[in-house]
């Protein structure tokens, strides 16, 4: 029988056709191109759909699915390769919901780029259109991706267009370099990654993700003492602490590509490319590579404590670091940048601390709401014939009430407040560290008090750009009459307002925790899916190897979601409360000045672009320096050494070609006496 | 007795005779060096020029052509020698003929192809078929 | 042979074997056709003696060695000579098996893109029915060579490949490089036959047979060390100059770069191959390492052969001006990288057969990639454009498609993915390290190293060098881009197709150890 | 009966100096010449030892030799011949342009 999962790849491929179409067809079609990737992507989005209804089990038994589709090295009888190479799918639960997210906020950008690219006339539109299809398809390609290296080759890909794209205006003199950006760093942390996956496939022998063969079920069957023969763990470390390292090396490619402290400096930058560019990158593919890679493997890091302690605080410290630096910010998507950093900070905290499904749950949320408010902004920016300073903004909320209003359904997501989308999920991930915090690992505390804290600031800086941009008078002459946005702009934001508002619903654990009703669809989501890809699998393993247990405060279980909650509210709103008692007003000042020093810091960012180019320059050019000497010494003496003398050698060694065949005849003899000579004392022929 | 003995006996005989005519004549003869002795012996003629002139090519070619084919003859042999018996063992006449018939053809194939690209031509020298078109006009 | 054997074999060519069976001598079919086609080839110069009709003798040519490789081919899928077990044929003196298939397939294969290319190279020339038929007679001579099972028809054979590639070298007779390598060529290869032949001679002396079989087990007996020692020395010496490996290399630098260079393709690339496919059985039917006196050490001959081969070939093509030369050298080099198979032999080693097997795919791989290379260069040549790296400056400019061929063909020469060269090589190396010869894949991957040195001169040269001057390339030989366009495609698709081609080549190996 | 060590050394010395031929001679007809003998040092070999064994496979080899010297003369001789065109002579050491 057909099934949904044999049309799997065709989700994938769609997009790239859609690619291939624009570009070799682009400019000869209307719309440079933005039809086929519309029709692709909608094609995507409807196959994502009948596939999650399929993987919920609406069509049939079937709920999973992993098939190898191509074993392109390795695998041959007796062949020297002792590892298979392949490309496989592996749909369950998360990747599925994952495809739908990516499909819909891939769709919708393409509907999106119709208003803000072709109404815009840019130029360069196939290329444009040529590239979303591309990121659209290696993002989807790495969702499905069954093994590690498969997802690796996808990753790279998508941070290959995701450099494409950003550096779209590429006669300007920003977007390059921040594209080159971009990929540099980002690169910086896949050599990590790279080294990671290589070290997989030593250990283990596969990077499969899921199945008795899978390298996390042998690496939990290694600790568990069974099969500890079949994993070879390098530098003579024992099989945990080899495992942290590997989980490290992988995690290197996830903080870059998820723009995590401390290589979260290309994302502010990348805010150079077309406003729809920076809707799919922060909403739904590159910077949620990063985090859905964790996920996929979290089977693997679950067993490494030290990891997850680690993951848990680079994403706590990430989101308050990144929500203070968005608090001074004038121009509307630097706003968002600094939020998307933060927001996914959060989620890095609640996969460390264990809080696989509030991980999963604020990376679906996020999607949504975050391409809202960046659709959103790029209407803000379309109106504003591209001018993106928030001060020049202003009282904009009556010229474009669609706009404002499905904005400020994102924007009340984002800061979580009730009954927002993002109110519950972000709860949910600080109530996941909370308890197991409190149930023994007090270092989660430290973690979750850093996020506790940037909830405040995240509702400070949401509101401050709502006000300022939409609320008190106009401040320009273009804010006075902006340019108006039509049906492609208004109809994107509407599904994403819409899904902003109500996504949170599915997983209302402390309304559920409260009532005792069964509404945690998520939970039950992803309880199932293949065996030891399930989050109730996951809870385990963190509790035998993490010891990660629950601890509560007052009120047991439904006392602490309701108090973490109520604090988190709380905290948002008196952020919120604070930007609307300094920014709501007709004429709002820059407060800034009070911040006294701490404003040179924060507008420099905590000097961390400072400070990476100078580590780039001076320490790293310092060390090159260095490296250069010993290079131009020591290596390229020897190299060259090499080189020249096998050159000399080899220009001695053809001078015995005389030309003249009677010395060949004489050498030919003379070679089959020295070799019966050696033959025959070594063999006794003369004796 | 050992059969080398006699060999050996031989070979001193052979050797011995010839060097000791020469040795014998050599002693007898009048020594009465001449001009008319040492030169190259040409029927009476005068000799002229140097032994080493350049024959027509043909004259090669045609040696050429009558060594490969006079020695491939060489291989005739051995199936000569089994012919009649293997037919007195029952083999078939078509069993024993057709390899021959084979060799043969091929070597026939082969002498076509140097007849027709005039191997076996006699063909004349330049300066023969110059003093042919000499002598018409 | 004694006469009750040769009756065998007569009573074996006339009758049929079993019913609705082909007998056994349709067997030999892709050499029959071979010679055949040869001989019809001389049949057309003979009715039209000053025929200069490419199309007609290129044509059957290329028909000809088509038609053998498809029954090379069809042999090999339906299982003749494997399934059931090596085919004989009188008495012993031939065996056709899955190796000499293998053999077979890259003989035919280089002489199918040799003939498709020489229509337009040898074009304006005379006497080109000559060209094609020795072209044939010695690539049946080569099909002859994978199978023989004798060394007296080891010895028939390989003469039958020499003697018409001695006079295709110095085809262009008025071409002073062409005769002059012709006349090289001739001499040491007359020298080494008459080394060979001693060689053989003496094998036969120590025991008193010359079917493969029979010398292995008269060997085991461990008489006449000394005497079948220099015998195995001196056929491993005439193997050496078919190969050409050092020290009986000397021919091969100057053959190849005067001989026109669609023979050098052949020569290089065929040539070289049944040299190998010879050796292989000779070494290992005949004087088997396991039974072998201990005396008779020829696995440490063909180390010291390789060693010296590879590097030799490497060093010297790295300081070479003129690209054909340096592809000569390169081709010496090879054929170091091929004597591998020989030299990680091991007594009862466990992957004996996987390196030979991995060496036989090598040459396949080798049959393409350099065919390829050195029919490019006889398009050069036709183009009228110099010889030397300067000469191909900027080449790329106008001839884009055959420098992306050509380039295709450097990169896998020197074994870089995605090429075919590159699992070749690597399977090679991998299959000693495997048989305990680590020091030998060492060796041969420093020598790769250097190797990526002169190839990428020539991808630099043409694509990245300025043109020093202008080009006239004039018309476009249809011929010569077809076959360099055959070779490209096929070394590009021996990486997927790799597999099936490992899979036969260390099957048909294993067999012979088995 | 011989001893069959003999004809080996009668073979080897015939083969020894067919090889001094070669290295010493520059003409290339007295190339050839040596090649030859080297042939028929291995010819003595294989007839001697055809007796010896008592088969006669040495034997009817040695007739393939002496076809396959011919066939070697032929063609080595056309060869020198268009050396001779060329080069203006038959000393193999004057065909020497290409090297190194």
């Amino acid at each position: 029988m057909v099934g949904a999962f044999d049309f799997v790849p065709a989700i994938v491929l769609l997009p790239f056709f859609s690619f291939l179409v624009a570009l070799f067809l682009g400019k000869y079609m209307p719309k440079g191109g933005a039809l086929a990737g519309i029709t692709a992507t909608a094609g995507s989005l409807l196959l994502s759909i009948w596939t999650v209804l399929t993987v919920a089990g609406f069509t049939g038994t079937a709920t999973t699915y992993q098939q190898t589709l191509y074993t392109w090295a390795g695998g041959m009888e007796g062949t020297p390769l002792p590892y298979e190479l392949t490309f496989g799918l592996l749909i369950d639960p998360l990747s599925s919901m994952m495809l739908l997210i990516v499909t819909l906020v891939a769709f919708l950008v393409h509907v999106f780029s119709l208003g803000y690219m072709n109404d815009e006339g840019e130029t360069g539109l196939p290329r444009y259109y040529a590239g979303l299809g591309l990121f659209s398809a290696s993002m989807l390609g790495f969702v499905v991706a069954d093994n590690l290296l498969m997802a690796f080759m996808f990753f790279e890909l998508v941070g290959l267009c995701s450099y494409l794209l950003i550096g779209f205006w590429f006669r300007e003199e920003a977007p390059p370099s921040a594209a080159k950006k971009a990929f540099l760093v980002t690169r910086f942390g896949d050599y990590f990654f790279l080294i990671g996956v290589v070290a997989v496939f030593a250990t283990f022998g596969t990077a499969a993700f899921a199945g008795d063969g899978s390298f996390p079920a042998l690496a939990e069957a290694a600790l568990a003492g069974e099969g500890g023969g079949d994993v070879n763990t390098l530098f003579g470390l024992d099989p945990q602490a080899w495992f942290t390292v590997v989980g490290l090396l992988v995690l290197g490619g996830v903080v870059g590509k998820s723009a995590q402290f401390p290589l979260h400096t290309w994302l502010p930058d990348a805010m150079e490319g077309p406003t729809p560019v920076s809707a799919l990158i922060h909403a739904a593919t590159m910077v949620a590579a990063g985090v859905y890679l964790v996920a996929r493997m979290y089977g693997f890091y679950a067993l490494t404590p030290t990891t997850l302690a680690i993951i848990a605080f680079v994403g706590g410290f990430t989101a308050l670091f990144a929500a203070t630096m968005g608090v001074v910010k004038r121009e509307i998507k630097q706003v968002l940048a600094y939020s998307t950093i933060s927001q996914y900070g959060y989620m890095m905290l609640a996969l460390g601390s264990g809080g696989y499904i509030a991980a999963t749950f604020h990376l679906m949320t996020h999607a949504f709401f975050k391409a809202l408010l960046f659709l959103g902004a790029g209407s803000v920016i379309i109106a504003m014939h591209h001018n993106e300073n928030m001060w020049d903004m202003g009282g904009l909320k009556d010229r474009m009430p669609t706009t404002y209003y499905t904005f400020l359904a994102g924007s009340l997501a984002l800061a979580g407040i009730f009954p927002f989308s993002g109110f519950w999920s972000k709860d949910e991930v600080l109530y996941e560290a909370l308890v197991h915090g409190l149930g023994g690992s007090p270092l989660l505390l430290a973690a979750w008090a850093m996020g506790l804290l940037a909830v405040f600031f995240t509702g400070f800086y949401t509101f401050r750009m709502v006000f300022l941009t939409f609320h008190g008078k106009p401040r320009t002459d273009t804010a006075r009459n902006p340019h108006g946005v039509r049906w492609n702009v208004k109809g994107p934001l509407a599904v994403l307002a819409v899904l902003a508002v109500v996504a949170g619903f599915i997983n209302m654990v402390p309304v559920a925790k409260l009532t005792g009703l069964e509404i945690e669809f998520l939970h039950d989501w992803l309880a199932h899916g293949p065996s030891g890809l399930t989050s109730e699998h996951y809870s385990e393993l963190t509790h035998d190897y993490a010891n990660y247990s629950v601890g509560t405060l007052v009120g047991g279980e439904l006392g602490t979601a309701l108090i973490s909650g109520a604090v988190s509210l709380g905290l948002a709103l008196a952020g919120a409360g604070l930007a609307y008692s300094l920014y709501n007003v007709p004429e709002p000042v820059e407060h800034t000045d009070r911040l006294g020093s701490a404003k040179d810091v924060l507008f420099n960012n905590y000097y961390q672009d400072e400070y990476q180019v100078w580590l780039a320059n001076d320490v790293a050019r310092g060390i090159s320096r260095g490296a250069d000497k010993f290079d131009q010494g020591v290596v390229d003496g020897v190299v060259n050494g090499i080189s020249s003398v096998s050159l000399l050698s080899g220009s001695r060694v053809r001078r015995i070609q005389t030309g003249v065949v009677s010395n060949y005849a004489a050498l030919l003899t003379l070679g089959l006496v020295a070799l019966l000579v050696i033959l025959g004392l070594q063999g006794g022929w003369f004796v | 007795m050992n059969p080398w003995i006699a060999i050996g006996a031989l070979a001193v005989v052979g050797i011995g005779i010839p060097i000791g005519m020469m040795a014998v004549s050599s002693l007898l003869r009048p020594s009465v060096p001449e001009q008319g002795k040492s030169a190259t012996y040409e029927s009476g003629e005068i000799p002229t020029g140097t032994a080493r002139i350049q024959f027509n090519i043909q004259y090669y070619m045609v040696a050429l052509l009558f060594v490969v084919f006079d020695i491939e003859t060489v291989l005739i042999f051995p199936w000569t020698v089994i012919y009649r018996s293997a037919l007195e063992q029952g083999v078939s006449l078509g069993a024993v003929l057709t390899p021959m018939l084979v060799f043969v053809g091929i070597l026939v194939v082969g002498l076509l192809w140097a007849w027709r690209n005039g191997a076996v031509e006699w063909v004349k020298s330049p300066r023969a078929t110059r003093r042919k078109t000499e002598r018409q006009s | 042979m004694t006469a009750p054997a040769a009756f065998a074999g007569l009573t074996a060519l006339a009758s049929p074997m079993q019913m609705g069976q082909l007998p056994d001598w349709t067997a030999l079919a892709p050499v029959l056709i071979l010679a055949v086609t040869g001989l019809v080839l001389l049949l057309i110069d003979s009715i039209d003696a000053d025929t200069t009709n490419s199309a007609l003798l290129a044509g059957v040519s290329t028909l000809g060695a088509a038609a053998a490789l498809a029954a090379t081919a069809w042999s090999l899928a339906t299982g003749v000579g494997q399934d059931g077990g090596a085919i004989t044929l009188f008495a012993d003196a031939l065996v056709v098996d899955g190796m000499s298939l293998f053999f077979t397939a890259i003989f035919t294969s280089v002489v199918v893109m040799v003939t498709i290319a020489s229509y337009d190279y040898l074009r304006d020339h005379k006497h080109q029915g000559e060209f094609y038929s020795l072209v044939l007679f010695a690539a049946s001579g080569m099909a002859l060579m994978a199978s023989a099972n004798s060394l007296a028809t080891v010895l028939v054979s390989l003469e039958l490949a020499s003697l018409p590639s001695y006079v295709l070298v110095a085809y262009l007779k008025e071409n002073r490089g062409s005769v002059e390598a012709g006349l090289k060529y001739f001499l040491i290869g007359a020298l080494s036959a008459a080394v060979f032949t001693f060689g053989i001679s003496l094998v036969y002396a120590a025991t008193g047979s010359l079917i493969f079989a029979d010398i292995a087990e008269a060997l085991s007996g461990g008489e006449f060390v000394g005497i079948a020692g220099l015998g195995v020395l001196m056929v491993a010496g005439g193997f050496a100059f078919k190969t050409a490996s050092v020290p009986f290399h000397f021919w091969a630098p100057e053959a190849y770069e005067g001989a026109p260079a669609p023979v050098s393709a052949f020569l290089s690339s065929a040539s070289k191959a049944a040299g190998f496919a010879v050796a292989f059985r000779v070494f290992v039917e005949a004087f088997p390492l396991a039974t072998i006196p201990e005396g008779i050490n020829w696995v440490l001959a063909f180390q010291i052969l390789a060693v010296v081969t590879m590097t030799l070939g490497n060093f010297a093509a790295a300081t070479q001006e003129n690209v054909k030369r340096m592809l000569a050298y390169s081709s010496i080099g090879h054929a170091g990288y091929a004597l591998i198979g020989l030299a990680a032999l091991s007594a009862g080693g466990s992957a004996n057969g996987n390196v030979l097997g991995a060496s036989m795919a090598h040459l396949f791989v080798y049959g393409f990639m350099n065919t390829g290379a050195f029919l490019f260069i006889a398009m050069v040549e036709r183009w009228g454009v110099g010889r030397t790296f300067e000469d191909y400056n900027g080449l790329a400019t106008q001839a884009p498609v055959a420098c992306v061929a050509m380039s295709v063909f450097m990169f896998s020469l020197a074994g870089l993915p995605p090429f075919g060269g590159f699992f070749s090589k690597y399977f090679l190396f991998f299959e000693a390290i495997e048989n305990g010869f680590w020091w030998l894949a060492a060796i041969g991957a420093l020598n790769s190293v250097l190797s990526l040195f002169y190839y990428s001169r020539v991808v630099r040269a043409m694509w990245f060098e300025d043109p020093s001057g202008s080009f006239e390339l004039g018309s476009q030989p249809v011929g010569l881009y077809a076959a360099v366009m055959i070779a490209a495609v096929g070394t590009v698709l021996l990486l997927p197709g790799f597999p099936p081609v490992i899979e036969t080549a260390q099957t048909v190996a294993g067999t012979l150890f088995a | 009966m011989v001893p069959p060590q003999y004809y080996l050394l009668l073979a080897a010395a015939i083969f020894c100096i067919g090889l001094f031929g070669i290295l010493t001679r520059r003409n290339a007809l007295l190339f050839l010449m040596s090649v030859e003998l080297m042939l028929n040092a291995a010819n003595i070999n294989l007839v001697a030892f055809s007796v010896y064994w008592g088969n006669v496979t040495g034997q009817t080899l040695s007739l393939f030799t002496m076809a396959l010297a011919a066939a070697e003369v032929a063609i080595g001789i056309g060869i020198i011949l268009t050396l001779y065109r060329n080069f203006g002579d038959v000393d193999v050491t004057d065909a020497a342009s290409m090297r190194w």
